[in-house]
């Protein structure tokens, strides 16, 4: 080990840490961004028995984009609702303070609401290099000609269950649990050392 | 440095010479070019011997050109790169390239274990089950040490493994298996439809034989060929061509493994780049196009350095302008070989004789062969070699014996196709007696074969086949494909006449060149009734080796089938078992390792405790504080003890969010508990939590927790950290598949909640200055549960509970504010001295207080082994109700849950010591149960312990032996109840 | 291996639990026998070599309960619903 | 021929010319004794001791392929003795002492190699359990250590110490475990039943049985019907099919259980270690193999062969417990097919169908139980009486609820 210098992107960071904001891996401009910057307001919908089309309809109108029981990211410029599960649509907002009670509100007896905002953090992956980092972990097929922009997936990256969407032609996301935030981190910054990976943390202040 | 090699050809090859690369074997410095292989470089250095054989230590040389070599092995690279068993022959060289020979001591050339070869009349087949076995107590201590340290091959490193390694996922229409010419072909024909391939391919250089070949294909050399579809293909964005990378293993679903050597060509990998990359190709078809292997014919001597499969010898000169020597002869019994052959001696080998076992060798290639000055010998055999390295080969012919000289002995039994991976999910090849070979069986679904890998010799009828096994696999797959363009090649016939053993032979002949398994190991097999191809294997090692059998195996097949006079198909077949080629361990394991082995789950108060000089323990996935020492305290003893006087006297706190916390909502909610719960929940009224415990079907207890109903529809249940997934689970089920009918969602918040737990009788005073409302007892009863705020205005849920038996209160708000939360506890609690305790003060206190936790709750414990059978409504239905009731679960005589003291009250006591009857003999029969769970009780000033034992609660007051010879103690304990403190439960609701 | 989740689509193995044989019902534990029929649904088992109908938890997808028909020789899958009645695949429904 | 250093040395100077096969390969005669199904180490072994301790030998063992290439193959020869069940430990204790002395009974060196065994524990719950369990072996007879993190880095300093996700505290070592060669065990016991004159017959394939009323006398097999004064079933991997031509379901599942062996390499690994972090346990056989294997995939199976997820699961807890073995290479894996039961725990028993006896169960620990489970079904078989260290093994406990279940984890098969 002495002999060759190892290149370990994570040397000096403890595991139980959230790596720290910077550049790791190969200089120059980075192939992938990833932050934490933006934390949207998190509610899990989940539709009682036989309610679902009906919840996914409400959705709709209320968001303003195609919401369907379907493993798909309904995105406008404000909110995405993601469909998880049968009748069960993850929303995120920018704007809704109070979520669960707009929710609550909007789909009355139709629908359980259980806030959810404080359970994940959300990354925002940015980069031509992010199909081939997330292909390190994932399981599924990520191919940018396959995985089209608004596909999503509730699954497993390198042992760490997420729910990821590709937001658009360059960007995803992914939901990751909080507590599994510096382990996922480091898969990241493992994965991507060798395009160059750029971490922006959070803004103080909410976290 | 750049001097021309000894053995190198002037010209030709598909090497740079302008790229020379210096390296070593053994501490000699040679030098070879971009292009070589580390083979292929020792040859044309003029390296012969290069390893010893694994039983008889005897020298050997290489053999092969590919991964079927036995004998070029070596140690690659040093310290903590090491990699032992490297076959030279696949080895890509490169500038700085170290290697070193193995399993010989002291030096390769003088190896004192080749001692073993004039002790081989002793060592055959199956000699280590007959001997050895007196006296017994011998095996251990001499005969095995001895055997086991002249076994085995080479040195593992002795360091961590440097190099980093990942593992990533991929998905095509069309894998290609190999980028020969069938594999180029049928890439091309289904990369062109626009299917989404991926070429693989083992070798650096694509084009697999195309690359060793002497001829045209498509008016240009083949070589040219292969290069020119490769850069087709890289130019195609639906194709990706994978160099370097071993397709080694099919799985289930059109999943295949594959290892992409990502930096072996490079003495150390770049900056950031993995040593090895593991692949998983979700394929919908795949191609096999793996070619064949060239199979020896078994002679005496046939291991001597020099002698070489044919093909081999045509690769080293036509791909490697590299001679593996000066003089040389063929052995062969197949026209292919032949024409090898001279194709070499066109480039400049030295090709003396041909032997061939025939006698009707087409009079065209015998014209051809002596038109190059080649002594012909028909219808003869090799029977001996001679000189270390091979300086003479003897020759039996119709009309007598003689010695010929030669250093290089080609020798070609025939092709075996690869179909290794057609094997991988139990198919069986199929033996084809024209080609005297066995060829793909049923393969596994997805996957067809092409080329060389079914059975096809001639070039020109693998590029079609290619072409058209690509085709069909993208057609299948709905893509259109644009009819291919074909070279134009017409194949030579394939000619060849099985054979297999030169019987008369002198010397040993060897099946298994790596193992050691002779012609005479297989007569041993036969005589001792181990005829099967299993049995055989087993018995003799034959095919076990590294190589995996590649050369060895159809040999081995053949002399036992001529041994019982059975056909080859009869006597078995030989099936191959992944992984294809030897895959290294660390690439399967990739990025997960030391720390990063499985993902760590962080509190939210995580950061906050270290800075109150948490020390941490790993809790399954969790990282939780264990306990917070103090300067000057001596061990953690003292620490925990300080925690728990603290809470006990006053008041403190401790993260307890790794519970499993899951919403349900629905009309149905309290039905559905009262089916999952042993006790009642339906009648829980809003605003109360109430303590529960959860059966398996099978009636032990899975897992207990508390419930608190906050709304009419809406309750928050609890489990223990270590159950949180499979409670989860486990109520899925019950809700989608037992009873899909009732109104009930479940949602996990375990995530979403930072939960605290705040206990001792200064805690409602803590908790009245952080929370926003009345927590009062009146408005806070004991197994309250309300939803409010706290920090002026963070949304809390507040619960009255207390596992350590104090007045206590678990406080959860979203989980960004966990920190803040425990900062303004021990803000608000300064003045009572508020103390953080960890995981250890926690389980002291509930030892205390005669809780369950999992050293109890260990799936063998029954409600009623736990104390809680009273607790079971008889009223209702509940999982686990009925199997409950079985005589082996109720039976008075389990052990049940008691506590116990030790009588000198100065003994420590052990979890895990066993109970006794005092006088009663120390066995199994008068074993009563054993202490689940022990602490030192500060308030009590001894330690107590928790445990099961016959019959426990009618023997309180007993006294019996607490037995620990693990630990060399045994003590006297006094059976007591469970609650060792505030039994009657003042503490907690005051 | 891979199942074909209703729902989320072709997974890997590695994302499901398995629970086992889907062709048992829970007894009537108000049956006069339901001990016996407890323990034959709790323990006993076809345990078929070829066809079988297994339940599949997609512990790391959706976290529905499938019944997943697989050949237990060749491991070769055809097919997977969900547990519960009405959650539909919604490729079905499209 | 019995083997000695007087036939050794004759065979060596008369060129090998002179060994006889070790077993005959005998022909089915119409009617047996005993009829034992099941070719591997225990049907051997149960057929070994039925002639050896209970003086019957006419007795047939019956294989459908050729004896040991079932799961008597297909293991990781570990041998040991470190259960915790009353159920269990005395029995196995009892196998281990079997072992002991195995080579000299039959003649044969099976390699029995008692380089001993240690299961690591990472945690004080774990360290809790071992205890209890080292203290329920020390009271069934075995011998059993608790090692401390300190001992355990003296007996293999090469393990991750430093730098572990779940740091290792220590140990509990059974020094009399060990490993076994497989195959020589099989062949052993093979040639051993077959000097005491029981017919072994291969390439028979039992295909119903024969019926009069309730009561099973005899076989259907691919060589023709055969009849027996018992039937003895001892097919693991196979039991449910085999039993459900007795019209019994049986509480066992059919699953594949992976092992692994790596390329020869010289001495690395002494004993067996297991990673009580992850699903890993290795040894290195006298070849210089090294033999590890993890948890088994998870699914009911009859193929014989496993998947990926569990191979790179088993790859990882081994890289996580030794670093030094990244650059080591994979040679070969294959899959078992395990007879797991619904507590874990095996099954020689009796059954509701007179005349049928049952050997089934054994999860992944059949290849250690080899000598007792052949000598208790024997003597269940000549007795009509289970032995004393195999009373527990009952087939009728799952409806008694007196379940042997080592780790707690209730009827699932996959997580035993």
């Amino acid at each position: 080990m002495a002999d060759h210098p190892s290149h370990d992107p994570l040397a000096g960071v403890p595991f139980d840490r959230v790596p720290p904001a910077g550049a790791y891996g190969v200089t120059g401009e980075p192939g992938i961004v990833a932050s934490t910057a933006d934390e949207p307001f998190i509610a899990l919908v989940i539709a009682r028995n036989g309610h679902a089309a009906s919840v996914a309809g409400r959705l709709s109108r209320a968001f303003g984009s195609e919401v369907a029981d379907r493993p798909r990211a309904a995105i406008t410029a404000a909110s995405t609702v993601i469909g998880t599960a049968p009748g069960r649509f993850l929303v995120l907002s920018k704007t809704e303070t109070d979520l669960p009670g707009t929710l609550r509100a909007l789909l009355g007896a139709e629908a359980a609401i259980t806030e959810q905002g404080d359970a994940y953090v959300a990354f925002d992956l940015a980069g031509d290099k992010v199909p081939e980092l997330l292909a390190k972990g994932a399981l599924i097929d990520l191919d940018p000609r396959v995985f089209r922009p608004g596909d999503a997936a509730t699954t497993v990256l390198a042992h760490v269950g997420v729910t990821l969407w590709r937001a658009s032609e360059t960007s995803w996301r992914v939901l990751v649990a909080r507590s599994l935030e510096a382990s996922f981190t480091r898969f990241l910054i493992a994965s991507g050392a060798e395009f160059g990976l750029r971490l922006d943390g959070r803004a103080p202040g909410r976290g | 440095m750049s001097a021309p090699n000894r053995n190198r050809l002037a010209s030709g090859g598909l090497i740079d010479r302008s790229k020379p690369l210096a390296f070593s074997f053994d501490g000699t410095d040679y030098h070879g070019y971009q292009g070589d292989t580390l083979a292929s470089a020792l040859l044309a250095n003029g390296v012969r011997l290069v390893g010893r054989s694994f039983k008889y230590h005897r020298p050997r040389g290489i053999f092969s050109a590919g991964a079927e070599e036995p004998n070029a092995l070596v140690e690659l690279r040093a310290g903590a790169r090491r990699e032992p068993n490297t076959r030279a022959t696949v080895t890509e060289l490169f500038d700085g390239l170290e290697a070193t020979s193995q399993n010989r001591w002291p030096s390769l050339a003088l190896d004192a274990l080749s001692v073993n070869r004039f002790l081989s009349p002793f060592l055959g087949a199956g000699f280590y089950y007959k001997t050895f076995m007196w006296p017994a107590s011998f095996w251990e201590k001499l005969y095995e040490p001895v055997i086991r340290r002249a076994a085995g091959l080479g040195r593992a490193a002795v360091e961590e493994d440097p190099d980093h390694y990942e593992k990533a996922t991929t998905f095509c229409d069309v894998l290609v298996i190999g980028a020969g010419p069938a594999g180029l072909m049928a890439a091309l024909a289904a990369g062109r439809s626009g299917a989404r391939v991926i070429l693989a391919d083992e070798d650096f250089l694509p084009g697999g034989g195309l690359n060793a070949e002497a001829g045209d294909v498509d008016r240009q050399p083949a070589p040219a060929y292969a290069a020119q579809v490769t850069a087709e293909l890289a130019s195609l964005p639906n194709v990706r061509v994978m160099s370097r990378t071993s397709v080694f293993g099919a799985y289930d679903s059109g999943t295949y493994g594959a290892l992409e050597r990502v930096s072996d060509h490079l003495a150390v990998p770049a900056p950031f780049q993995p040593r090895q990359r593991l692949w998983r190709i979700v394929a919908r078809r795949a191609v096999l196009a793996a070619g064949a292997t060239e199979r020896p014919i078994v002679f005496g001597g046939n291991d001597r350095p020099g002698v070489m499969l044919a093909g081999a010898v045509g690769t080293y000169v036509q791909r490697h302008a590299a001679l593996p020597g000066q003089a040389m002869a063929l052995f062969a019994n197949n026209d292919g070989a032949w024409r090898g052959m001279l194709a070499a001696s066109v480039a400049g080998a030295h090709v003396e004789t041909i032997v061939d076992v025939r006698t009707d060798v087409a009079p065209a290639l015998v014209a051809a062969a002596q038109a190059r000055g080649i002594r012909v010998l028909t219808g003869a055999q090799v029977i001996a070699t001679h000189g270390k390295t091979l300086r003479r080969i003897e020759v039996a012919t119709a009309t007598g014996r003689e010695r010929i000289a030669a250093d290089t002995l080609a020798v070609s039994g025939g092709w075996s196709p690869s179909v290794h991976l057609t094997c991988h999910h139990g198919g069986k090849p199929a033996w084809n007696e024209t080609l005297a070979a066995f060829v793909p069986g049923t393969c596994p679904p997805g996957l067809t074969v092409a080329g060389a890998a079914k059975g096809l010799f001639g070039l020109g009828a693998c590029l079609r086949d290619g072409a058209a096994i690509g085709a069909e696999a993208a057609q299948a797959l709905g893509f259109a494909v644009p009819a291919p363009d074909l070279p134009d090649m017409a194949d030579e016939a394939f000619a060849l006449t099985p054979f297999w053993h030169v019987a008369g032979s002198k010397g040993a002949s060897f099946v298994d060149l790596q193992n050691d398994v002779t012609a005479k190991d297989v007569g041993i097999a036969h005589k001792e009734g181990f005829r099967s191809v299993e049995l055989l294997k087993r018995y003799t090692t034959l095919g076990m080796a590294t190589d995996q059998g590649r050369t060895s195996n159809v040999t081995g097949l053949a002399i036992m089938a001529s041994l019982t006079g059975a056909s080859i198909p009869e006597t078995g077949t030989t099936i191959f078992r992944p992984p294809y080629t030897p895959v290294s361990l660390g690439a399967l394991a990739g990025h997960h390792r030391g720390k990063d082995f499985r993902p760590v789950r962080l509190t939210p108060t995580h950061e906050w405790a270290r800075a109150q000089g948490a020390v941490f323990v790993e809790t399954g996935a969790w990282l939780r504080a264990q306990y917070f020492p103090r300067p000057g305290e001596k061990d953690w003893l003292e620490t925990v003890s300080r925690e728990v006087t603290a809470v006990r006297s006053s008041v403190g706190l401790i993260d307890v969010s790794t519970f499993g916390k899951i919403d349900l909502q629905g009309s149905d909610v309290g039905a559905f508990l009262d089916r999952v719960y042993i006790n009642g929940f339906a009648a829980l009224a809003v605003g109360k939590a109430r303590y529960g415990v959860m059966l398996r079907e099978d009636g032990l207890v899975m897992d207990d927790g508390t419930t608190a109903r906050l709304a009419p529809e809406h309750y928050v249940m609890t489990t223990t950290t270590a159950n949180a997934a499979k409670v989860y689970q486990h109520l899925e089920f019950c809700l989608q598949a037992l009873w899909p009918e009732l109104d009930v969602s479940l949602a996990s918040v375990s995530e979403q909640w930072a939960q605290i737990a705040l206990a001792g009788p200064r805690a409602r005073d803590v908790l009245a200055r952080v929370a926003d409302g009345d927590v009062s007892n009146a408005a806070l009863p004991f197994m309250g549960a309300i939803e409010g705020s706290v920090m002026g205005g963070v949304k809390a849920r507040l619960f009255r509970l207390s596992f350590s038996g104090e007045l206590g209160f678990e406080i959860a708000v979203p989980a960004r504010h966990g920190a803040a939360l425990a900062q303004a506890l021990m803000q608000a609690g300064a003045e009572f001295g508020i103390t953080p305790y960890g995981t250890e003060a926690l389980g002291v206190m509930r030892i205390e207080k005669g809780h369950v936790s999992g050293n109890e709750l260990s799936g063998q414990t029954t409600a009623g082994d736990l104390g809680f059978g009273r607790m079971a409504s008889t009223k209702k239905d509940y999982i686990g109700r009925t199997l409950a009731a079985r005589p082996g679960l109720t039976d008075p005589d389990r052990p049940s849950f008691v506590g116990f003291k030790p009588v000198d009250r100065a003994r420590r006591l052990r979890a895990g010591a066993h109970f006794l009857k005092l006088g009663a003999p120390p066995d199994m029969a008068n074993d009563q149960g054993y202490m689940t769970s022990v602490a030192y009780s500060p308030h009590l000033g001894h330690w107590i312990g928790l445990g099961l034992i016959k019959r426990g609660p009618e023997r309180l007051g007993e006294h019996v032996r607490a037995y620990d010879p693990v630990r060399g103690e045994e003590i006297e304990v006094e059976i007591c109840a469970p609650g060792f403190i505030d039994p009657e439960g003042v503490r907690l609701r005051g | 291996m891979r199942i074909p989740c209703p729902y989320c689509g072709e997974r890997d193995a590695h994302e499901f639990a398995i629970l086992g044989d889907a062709t048992l019902t829970r007894p009537d534990p108000a049956a006069p026998d339901a001990e016996t029929r407890f323990h034959d649904y709790v323990y006993l088992r076809d345990n078929p070599a070829g066809a079988h109908e297994e339940w599949w938890y997609h512990a790391n997808g959706c976290r529905q309960w499938l019944r997943v028909k697989r050949d237990t020789r060749t491991h070769a899958i055809s097919g997977a619903v969900a547990a519960r009645a009405d959650a539909t695949s919604p490729r079905d429904a499209a | 021929m019995r083997y000695s250093f007087l036939s050794l040395l004759a065979n060596g100077l008369s060129g090998q010319s002179r060994w006889t096969p070790a077993w005959r390969d005998a022909a089915p005669k119409p009617a047996y004794d005993v009829i034992v199904v099941g070719g591997g180490g225990h049907g051997l072994a149960t057929a070994y001791y039925l002639a050896k301790v209970h003086g019957i030998r006419n007795v047939a063992v019956l294989e459908k392929g050729v004896i040991g290439s079932g799961n008597a193959g297909r293991n990781t020869t570990i041998i040991r003795s470190n259960y915790v069940l009353p159920g269990n430990e005395p029995f196995y204790e009892w196998s281990m002492k079997l072992w002991e002395g195995l080579e000299q009974e039959l003649n044969y060196n099976a390699m029995v190699s008692q380089r001993g065994i240690l299961n690591l524990f990472h945690s004080d719950a774990q360290r809790d359990a071992y205890a209890r369990r080292g203290n329920a072996m020390r009271l069934a007879g075995a011998d059993s250590q608790l090692l401390d993190r300190k001992q355990v880095r003296a007996m293999y300093p090469f393990l991750d110490f430093d730098n572990a996700r779940f740091p290792i505290q220590g140990g509990l070592l059974q020094a009399r475990g060990g490993t076994a060669r497989h195959d020589a065990v099989v062949w052993g016991y093979a040639r051993g039943a077959d000097r005491l004159g029981v017919d072994i017959v291969q390439n028979c394939e039992v295909t119903g049985f024969l019926r009069e009323g309730d009561a099973i006398v005899g076989v259907e097999t691919t060589r023709g019907a055969i009849r027996a004064g018992k039937v003895a079933v001892a097919v693991a991997g196979s039991s449910s099919r085999v039993a459900g031509m007795a019209g019994l379901r049986l509480p066992i599942e059919s699953h594949v259980l992976q092992a692994f062996v790596s390329e020869g390499l010289k001495p690395l690994v002494d004993g067996v270690i297991t990673f009580g972090a992850g699903h890993f346990y290795i040894s290195q056989s006298d070849k210089g193999g090294l033999v590890f294997g993890g948890d088994v995939d998870g699914y009911n199976s009859y193929a014989q062969r496993g998947n990926l997820p569990i191979i790179e699961d088993v790859c990882e807890s081994g890289m996580a417990l030794m670093p030094r073995i990244g650059r080591l290479r994979l040679l070969r894996h294959w899959g078992g097919i395990m007879d797991m039961s619904m507590d874990g725990s095996p099954i020689i028993d009796r059954t509701p169908v007179p005349g049928f006896y049952l050997n089934a169960g054994w999860c992944y620990g059949g290849f250690k139980a080899t000598p007792a489970s052949g000598w208790c079904f024997a003597h269940l078989i000549a007795r009509d009486a289970p032995h004393e260290v195999a009373g527990a093994f009952r087939l009728d406990r799952f409806r008694t609820g007196h379940l042997i279940d080592e780790k707690g984890v209730g009827a699932q098969p996959n997580l035993h």
